[in-house]
């Protein structure tokens, strides 16, 4: 049986699929911004997109390219300033979900955007860095991750901690008085990893259709913990896949 | 109250080398324009400060202008990385770049503090964070209420901050709308301010969400149509997405960036004058 | 998201004995029809909090409300005293009134720090002055960068904060305009909230310099045509600044205070209806 | 030689003289506010005024009857929240000129609105309290103050420290670290008074046509210090009387 959809689209509705209608989303621009929006054009109707250049409420029928896209501030609720997203609406715990992605993920949550190999001052790679992500992982009432799966990205210890998710286990977020609850869900090209109720090392819950645990096991960098009731996500609808393709076809359009 | 003056002047009255200079704009209303009248006169040894160095710091920095750069996200926007800037912190070129990192929120508080008038901003920020290893200007404080534990961040308070908008008046007011961003915030918290803008008008009609910054807090204002592309300025152009992809392969290379930058900006001698940047964009698409 | 209430629903459900409560509006939008709901609904052992009490408060403590008051200005504004406040403090009539006295920028700041969900608010602040002496929520604190001594003030989160905006749309979002002082942030410092407007459409045109406070952050609305008088409500009605110098006479007597608010709050059956505020308006004038 | 003004209107008149044109001013209601309008109406017709309501360079062309009248957000260049007016634009310095008044004036310019006898907890009278002042007094560059002079305002030593002025003499606002240059002028219905620079009191450096040193003696609660270059001011001038009228009286009409 041949699929009709690529990785990238599963992930994408695997991740759209766990933001609840009426629920409030901080979004960053790519993989998150597409969830999100396809999200609030299948089952979410009311998600209220905030972006961190200050749009809260955007609606936009079109991806918007970057976070300050113009369709954003046109169709928002109400456009703010950035200290005031960040100091009003993000850190006092209004934003229920925070989306984030990476170019490392750790057995614990923790996220690297900063820097790979070498040191701080003589990276082999200097990433983007820090951007919205540590108040995200912080503040939001809970986090979802996005990313490819591979054993570079999946790691055992994060060569840079640039946002919190569970530090080294256990106890660490409630010890830093962090008031979110951290990342509930990891959402790869793979599957679903949640973190174990007691150790918090992520667990491989769920696959997506045609993969195995045996790639999940291959593209993990540590010794991946798979769950007692393992479960298969529901391939894409023909409905989320038509809207998900509508979108990306019309922000591509111009 | 502001002097009308051309970006020329206004780039050479208030920019000098080795200040601290922030160029404000959240994707929206970058001022390149000013960035690359920097370029051209040759500014040195400057500490750049912005939240997203986004491709203009880009320029400043392969150029040779900066020598330290405070910033919280140094990508290309929805395109990948900035590479002059991963050149110059990877391997000094054209010359060493010493970086000073933040998060957003630490420097968007920064501002605040900075046009407060306040030595620090309080928030909830690194926590956890390998930032606080690295980054000495944050700090632990804690409530004289509760004596929770917090993190403090100095202000910053550029020597020249720029920003572009949409509108002036003849008195010098400034309008923006859309997504201001923390331009108002860097400003106010700048010794000196410089505005490029889209269009000088008898009076400016009020706009929803508008930002109007009285010309009595600016230094200068400047004529600059299109002064913010390959961004944008919300009712006058749309953001030049097809640019910030073609700038990752101008940028990967050494030559084709100088290249690039002799045609583009050195050889620009009518900088500043209205058209100039429009022209810019044609060449490159 | 917000729910769609009457005034007296949203008081019943909103407004509890011994809340700490925050009525806003900085001489504009002052939500007067809510505080005479509160009144007439009886409440008692509230914990007032305002920056500028205002005619309301004035009516609030008068009728025995309020046990204790957090603001920085006392007066009829334009006019003199406000002679319930005065007795309540003076003679502890009807009840003796606990204060808690900070200045405009201290008020600001703690519900600055209060919306931002901080323990605390740093500001340049009561220096010199005799207020810190009496206020024990006024302390020092230093800059952990400068070493620099500066003021430290609390966060201020009412139970419930209650406000008066020109419009809400059928959804819930609230809009205002003209002079917002401090009720954005007063709204998201508390845990619950209530707005009361003059108008609910089917959209929110923009307005010039809007606030927008989105419904999932708002508790309930409810239509209160009028509901500022004798404040007023931009667009929709002028202040009544002759009732304010016709309250400083009612207000000096107990006796014709208890009959006014007899005739014009407590015998106001109707209380929400539109149209009500309005024949109070006439009837004082 | 009949006067046709009255010493309130010359005490106004003095006041809106001290503004100058260009300067930014933190105008509060009532004669601040009177003085600040007769000033943009005359001789400085770009002095900024400055409301706490958040109105930044209002320009009413009647008096506002609160400080928060709809016309001074009609006429404003800008609006901002209260907050922002505090932290933006009073704090850091950016005022040149705050106005205030009280019910009481001492020796060293300290201001008192807050209590008058008794204790804090029992004052014989309980005034409005601080509003905005203790930060106008603080951080403006300079600060006028506008007060009737009886030996009940202009005292020894206020009841209360509301807004700091001097403290006890030279070297306090140093001390205390406050940027602002503190009250440079004293205007009263009879005359004006400014601080010794060596010893900072408050002394009568000018009278008003037909007030007397021994009226302003009297009306003063310290052993007053004359200048010894004691002047006389201007009576109002014509212009200045009618504009002054003409300010009052469109402001009653409604």
């Amino acid at each position: 049986m041949s699929q009709n959809w690529t990785s990238d689209e599963m992930m994408t509705v695997a991740a759209a699929r766990q933001l609840r209608d009426g629920t409030a989303c901080f979004v960053g621009i790519g993989l998150p911004s597409t969830a999100a929006n396809l999200a609030r054009a299948t089952h979410a109707p009311r998600l209220v997109l905030i972006y961190e250049s200050g749009c809260l409420g955007a609606k936009p029928d079109r991806l918007p390219l970057s976070i300050g896209d113009g369709i954003l501030a046109d169709t928002a609720d109400a456009v703010v300033s950035v200290p005031e997203v960040f100091n009003y609406w993000l850190q006092p715990g209004n934003v229920d979900v925070g989306f984030l992605g990476g170019a490392q993920v750790d057995r614990y949550g923790n996220i690297n955007t900063t820097a790979i190999g070498g040191d701080y001052a003589n990276p082999k790679v200097r990433l983007p860095g820090a951007g919205g992500a540590p108040e995200i992982a912080a503040s939001c009432r809970e986090v979802i991750v996005v990313m490819r799966q591979s054993p570079r990205t999946f790691v055992e210890r994060v060569d840079f901690v640039t946002s919190f998710g569970y530090g080294s286990g256990p106890g660490d977020r409630e010890q830093l008085g962090l008031r979110g609850a951290g990342p509930q869900v990891v959402i790869s090209d793979l599957g679903v990893l949640r973190p174990d109720p007691s150790t918090r090392e992520l667990v491989l819950t769920h696959l997506h259709p045609g993969a195995t645990v045996e790639q999940a096991r291959a593209a993990t960098g540590w010794a991946l913990t798979v769950a007692d009731d393992l479960r298969t996500n529901e391939p894409p609808s023909e409905a989320e896949l038509t809207v998900l393709r509508a979108l990306k076809a019309a922000s591509a359009a111009p | 109250m502001a002097e009308i003056v051309s970006l020329a002047e206004g780039v050479a009255e208030l920019v000098n080398d080795g200040d601290t200079v922030a160029l404000e704009g959240f994707t929206h209303l970058i001022p390149f324009a000013a960035g690359h009248e920097i370029i051209r006169q040759q500014r040195r040894d400057l500490e750049l400060v912005r939240m997203t160095p986004d491709v203009v710091y880009d320029q400043l920095i392969g150029m040779g202008c900066a020598r330290r750069l405070v910033f919280s996200w140094g990508g290309n926007p929805g395109v990948g990385s900035l590479h002059r800037f991963r050149d110059a912190v990877e391997r000094g070129w054209p010359t060493p770049l010493e970086i000073e990192e933040h998060s957003h929120a630490g420097m968007a508080n920064r501002y605040v503090a900075g046009a407060s008038g306040l030595p620090f901003a309080v928030l909830r920020g690194y926590t956890g964070t390998d930032l606080p290893k690295h980054t000495d200007t944050i700090r632990p404080i804690a409530c004289p209420f509760t004596g929770e534990v917090l993190t403090a961040v100095p202000a910053l308070n550029p020597d020249v901050t720029v920003v572009h908008a949409q509108r002036a008046d003849r008195a010098g007011n400034v309008q923006m709308w859309g997504i201001t961003g923390v331009q108002k915030e860097a400003v106010l918290a700048a010794r000196r301010s410089l505005v490029t803008v889209e269009e000088i008008v008898d009076s400016l009609d009020p706009m929803p969400n508008q930002v109007v910054l009285p010309t009595w807090a600016v230094n200068a204002v400047a004529l600059v149509p299109g002064g913010s592309h390959p961004s944008y300025a919300q009712g006058y152009s749309v953001r030049d997405n097809a640019f910030y992809q073609t700038w990752d392969a101008i940028s990967r290379d050494r030559d084709a960036f100088a290249t690039w930058m002799r045609q583009h900006v050195l050889d620009v001698r009518d900088g500043g004058e209205p058209g100039r940047e429009r022209r810019m964009t044609g060449e490159t698409a």
